[in-house]
């Protein structure tokens, strides 16, 4: 069965490897899932912390890292996140993309510039970050577990979340592993390769965005024509994943990643799909055969997740109600789930 | 002879030909009657003192006494940006730097300015094909720092010239194909025209108003940024000469540079001295090369005139003319002169300093 | 009977009236409602151009002015309008409020820095304005009618507006007849009276804008006190009009207006409450007498509107529905819609 | 006698000592022992060459030869905004105007700029109470641009000072009030203590990047933009003396301003002259006022002395000095020398022009 938990200390080689697997096909999925064993081990170490409770302060809002496990082999398949604050308590950079008009009466002309203002505007919000899958598993049922999952966790802790919630998407990198828009903007200020930068972004301290990031508007029509092109827009390999976040109930807005240009989708929280639709249950007490072929025969596949911080667990299964309310679900799944007859358990059909 | 003197209405339509003949390149100046006649009239009363001193254009005529002809045309604006906004770009420089990360980038911007508000310009220079050489062009540029020097407070401490900037045979310049024509939907000559008719509420309108930073255009467009046309080279070069510096300012649209000067630093001015006019009776021979002429202005604010002498006319209190020399000068002797040399002296003993 | 219909010529000195009158108590309603009476002409001319079709051109789309009659005297008690396209072919100005976050991860300081870009992001939206009402009406039927007697319109020509409809709200005024806001920013820049520069904005040609308005974005925080505590706050005299058009579903967004700071209301178009809830419905033809009594007994007050461009009329009578799904209405409404039995009219409760 | 010479680093109590009574004024040298160890240490190795000449900070100290201690000091910083990024408010004009509408209004402007990078300044200058008066002063900062001009290819064509803005005698400054406390959660002195220790990247951080329109701040804060405080005044009016103007940059914290001047029209430099030392074998009275002396350096890069000596000692080719000042100058007969005056000649000659 698939399961996803949060990670542990003990995850870090495998996570190590997916990134290592992840990176050789598609250059990075997430630039906020470090790549180095040290940082890595910290974010699992503060993700612990924030599910303990004990590193919720204004400068460290909490910031979970989910693996998604195979139960029959206890091996990892990918991961994901949700900071409860973008920037972490410090500024989240964004661009603004705005459209100014120039305008001459007299001449009768008039032309709509586009700008692009550096911005915090996402500040504060809830992330979904750190988004990484084994190739083989894109498109599929794990695939959308894995990235829902935080959904119903955001649904069973949603007072640590605000009320609107962010993911970046990557934006446009070509076959040569350039970034058009990095290569018209970013690189003349920062002065490293785009892979340099986007690692730096997934640090903590982001001063030195402020110190080298350019301080004024830029206009859209002085990028490179690639880079123009590449304006919010997705990197095609995000393409399943952006199409999952749409059902969720995410938009694009005008907010466009400082590094790739990368669309930035948004939605408010109470209203994503997963949290909507999703519905607490008691689990069902039942003999246990009886479960299984009901389930089996007429149940419907449902995301169904369990526990609380440290103890959140979720997994995919098919399940059935009862006419007393409660969820019928195979014992297996009770195992997996760490959770008994008569445990409250949250649902969402898939 | 050849005689500045205050630009007349009888000089339209020598002006007209001149500024034909010059084409695109002369914006202050456009091939247009009926704006030529207006600026002639607001000189004249600039002269005779009927429009306020800040807004005054003080335009002088090179004619040739044998002609009656002007065949070269200069001026000084006594402020810009009263009447409209003066733009120009500031050339700055925008640094970024992370100590943490060891990384130290410099990147030039482009800063819309109107810094130069306020500030005299001199302009305008037109000299007709058949005049070049001789130190014509000389006595025509010159003879402004003369005028600016004699009734200084009419003008600026500091007086400043845009230069030409760099475009091809076909009047593109690679600076506006790479940034104006991004905001303004026309061609340069178009603009350029617009701007030099005096109505530029279309470029508060158009322009871009935030920094634009340099890298983000095309090599061609970052080339020509401060650099003059070839055409203008040696005005540069002869402004340079006087003591003029690029301050940091280029035209918005071709990126031709600013030059600016104090006055009184202006090596014309420095090396101006005055003298009494003593009409000679002894013939004495006009017809010596430039190198050895000096100018003399008659120091007259509404009928300033200047000519060019030999050197060799002055002496410790006086100057010698010839009778034709003070007719065209409208003096008489005894009359106070200002002499000025009309071209530099050999540079070695100005730097035997230390 | 209370009736909305559009401008007409004749009507210019009544409406010059009504601008005094109003003058005199609230300093102004709407600053896009002419005080000159050549200027109100053309405004009148412009409207009846665009309700005939035959002034709408990419430069001048449609503008539309109504006023208020009672039709038992014929006076004229109020005005409202519609601009199909906010700027009118010109850059429609505000100031667009947003955050930057300065923080410095090293000194552990991070604060809030906001920002008035100048924007043009409202531009083209459908535009309501030049509202006015004389000060008897306030908080009556007739001023729901005249200020929703616009969204019925747009109901009935919904082609001639685009997608998103803003509403400037006056800011705040004090008693003495400053402008905080206005002092604060546009007066050193405009070098004029709030009034004046306010009634030249009503002007076709905002090229004075573009000319005079400080072209970089503004601290918040060097404003006045005053004038930032005026930022996106309503005049209190017009309370009763933010609260109908809140109804209406409009919402203050990140715009504000540029002379006095006051909020810019922003809502979809197909999302207006007035639009959402009316219906096309034919006019019952009946006996007058017994249409008359079921009405007054049972009906319900309504927004009833009928016709087309110049034709346009809407009023406020009880209506009544019938099995057939026709409308019963008072005959005398036939009258001032100038429509008779089985003719459309579009009906919204009120 | 009073000798300029590198600073070493037994100078540190004496450095630390004047630090702490200069008190707040001055954030290049805080009273803070660490600090100025390295300071010492840098300027150590900028005499030595062991740094990039862009890196270079000349730090000079008067040395009371009686004593052995250091009783003043002064100081040229290469270079700029190379570590650390340099920031300055640009003063400058925006323009709107609307022909249409009859209005013109000119608003003052600052603008974030690093203009400044790359340039030299002179910096650090302090000297002990008990030495105030007797052209002290004088020597301690004209000692640099003979230095300045020695060694020109170490240094920028122009160089710059930072002038102290005005605050009160609590160390209240009325820009930082309006302006700098609204965007740094801290006190005007915190502020420029933090900048002053050189670690700059919290101005990145904090500081405002879009143009501050200055009638938006109150009258007190706009009156001290380009003014200096009561006590640096006779530091501004000797560096203008010596040709220094404000070039439109004031200080991001006090909005004091900032001067410049080409190096090679500083009057020091100018006024400057080569001779020969000779030591003189009769005894020479060097009490004399300041306004009858002269500077006198031995030309040295790595070991760069001066002192003055009165003027009356210069003859044509060769200068006579005592044995104690070749002494305390490190020099012997025949060594070449520089001059030059320690006080300005009187202005009348300088103006007798035209």
């Amino acid at each position: 069965m698939w399961l996803v938990r949060p990670a542990l200390p003990g995850d870090v080689n495998q996570i190590l490897a997916i990134a290592g697997t992840v990176d050789s096909e598609t250059a990075r999925l997430s630039s906020t899932l470090p790549r180095q064993r040290e940082a890595l081990a910290e974010k699992i170490q503060h993700s612990q912390a924030s599910l303990a409770g004990t590193a919720s302060s204004d400068s460290q809002p909490p910031r979970i890292l989910f693996v998604l496990e195979d139960t029959a082999t206890g091996r990892i398949h990918g991961t994901a996140g949700v900071d409860a604050r973008a920037g972490n308590g410090q500024p989240f950079y964004n661009y603004r993309r705005d459209a100014l008009i120039h305008a001459s009466h007299e001449l009768g002309i008039s032309s709509r510039v586009d700008v692009l203002y550096p911005s915090h505007g996402l500040t504060d919000h809830t992330l979904l970050c750190s988004f990484s899958i084994t190739p083989e598993l894109r498109n599929t049922d794990a695939f959308e577990l894995l990235s829902r999952a935080r959904i119903l966790f955001i649904a069973g802790h949603r007072d640590w979340f605000t009320h609107r919630v962010a993911v970046e998407i990557q934006g446009v990198q070509l076959a040569d592993g350039s970034v058009p828009f990095w290569d018209s903007l970013g690189r003349h200020f920062f002065n490293m390769d785009f892979d340099t930068a986007d690692q730096h972004s997934g640090l903590l301290s982001k001063t030195f965005i402020a110190e080298l990031m350019p301080p004024n508007p830029v206009y859209v029509t002085l990028l490179s024509e690639s880079a123009q092109a590449a304006l919010g827009q997705p990197h095609e390999l995000t393409v399943p994943n952006l199409e999952l976040l749409q059902r969720e109930g995410f938009q694009a807005g005008c907010y466009l990643d400082i590094f790739d240009g990368g669309p930035v989708l948004e939605a408010r929280t109470d209203a994503l799909h997963t949290l909507v639709i999703s519905q607490p249950k008691a689990l069902h007490g039942a003999i246990e055969s009886e479960v299984e072929s009901v389930v089996e025969d007429g149940g419907d596949l449902c995301l169904i997740a369990a526990g609380e911080g440290a103890g959140f667990r979720c997994t995919l299964a098919k399940a059935a109600g009862t006419l007393e309310g409660t969820l019928k679900v195979p014992v297996k799944v009770w195992e997996v789930l760490e959770k008994t007859a008569g445990d409250q358990v949250r649902v969402a059909p898939c | 002879m050849l005689v500045i003197r205050p630009l007349k209405e009888t000089d339209l339509e020598d002006l007209y030909a001149m500024a034909q003949k010059a084409g695109k390149g002369l914006t202050t100046l456009p091939a247009d009657r009926d704006l030529l006649q207006r600026k002639i009239a607001h000189a004249q009363q600039t002269f005779n003192q009927r429009c306020a001193p800040e807004a005054g254009l003080y335009l002088f005529a090179l004619e040739d006494t044998e002609t009656g002809k002007a065949v070269g045309i200069s001026g000084i604006q006594a402020r810009v940006g009263l009447d409209e906004v003066f733009y120009n770009y500031r050339l700055s420089v925008t640094v970024n730097a992370s100590k943490e990360l060891g990384v130290h980038v410099r990147t030039p911007t482009l800063h819309l300015s109107n810094d130069m508000t306020d500030t005299s310009e001199i302009c305008s220079l037109l000299l007709s094909d058949d005049y070049h050489g001789g130190g014509n062009g000389l006595l025509l540029s010159r003879c402004r720092f003369m005028y600016l020097d004699e009734f200084r407070k009419h003008f600026s401490e500091k007086v400043f010239a845009e230069m030409r900037g760099v475009s091809d045979e076909q009047g593109r310049s690679p600076l506006w194909d790479a940034l104006g024509s991004k905001f303004f939907d026309m061609e340069f000559t178009q603009a350029d025209v617009l701007s030099g008719l005096g109505n530029k509420s279309f470029i508060a309108e158009l322009m871009p108003k935030y920094p634009i930073y340099l890298p983000m255009l095309p090599d061609s467009a970052r080339a020509v940024i401060g650099r003059v046309h070839g055409n203008t080279a040696p005005a540069l070069k002869m402004l340079q000469a006087e003591g003029f510096n690029f301050n940091g300012m280029v035209d918005i649209f071709d990126g031709g540079p600013v030059v600016e000067a104090f006055v009184n630093t202006i090596r014309t001015v420095r090396d101006s001295v005055n003298r009494h006019a003593m009409i000679a009776k002894k013939p004495i021979n006009l017809n010596v090369p430039a190198s050895e002429r000096v100018m003399v202005s008659n120091r007259s604010f509404r009928n300033f005139r200047v000519t060019t002498v030999p050197a060799s006319c002055i002496s410790t209190d006086t100057v010698s003319l010839p009778p034709a020399v003070a007719e065209a000068l409208q003096i008489e002797s005894g009359d106070p002169v200002r002499l000025a040399p009309l071209k530099e002296k050999p540079k070695a003993a100005v730097h035997a300093l230390g």
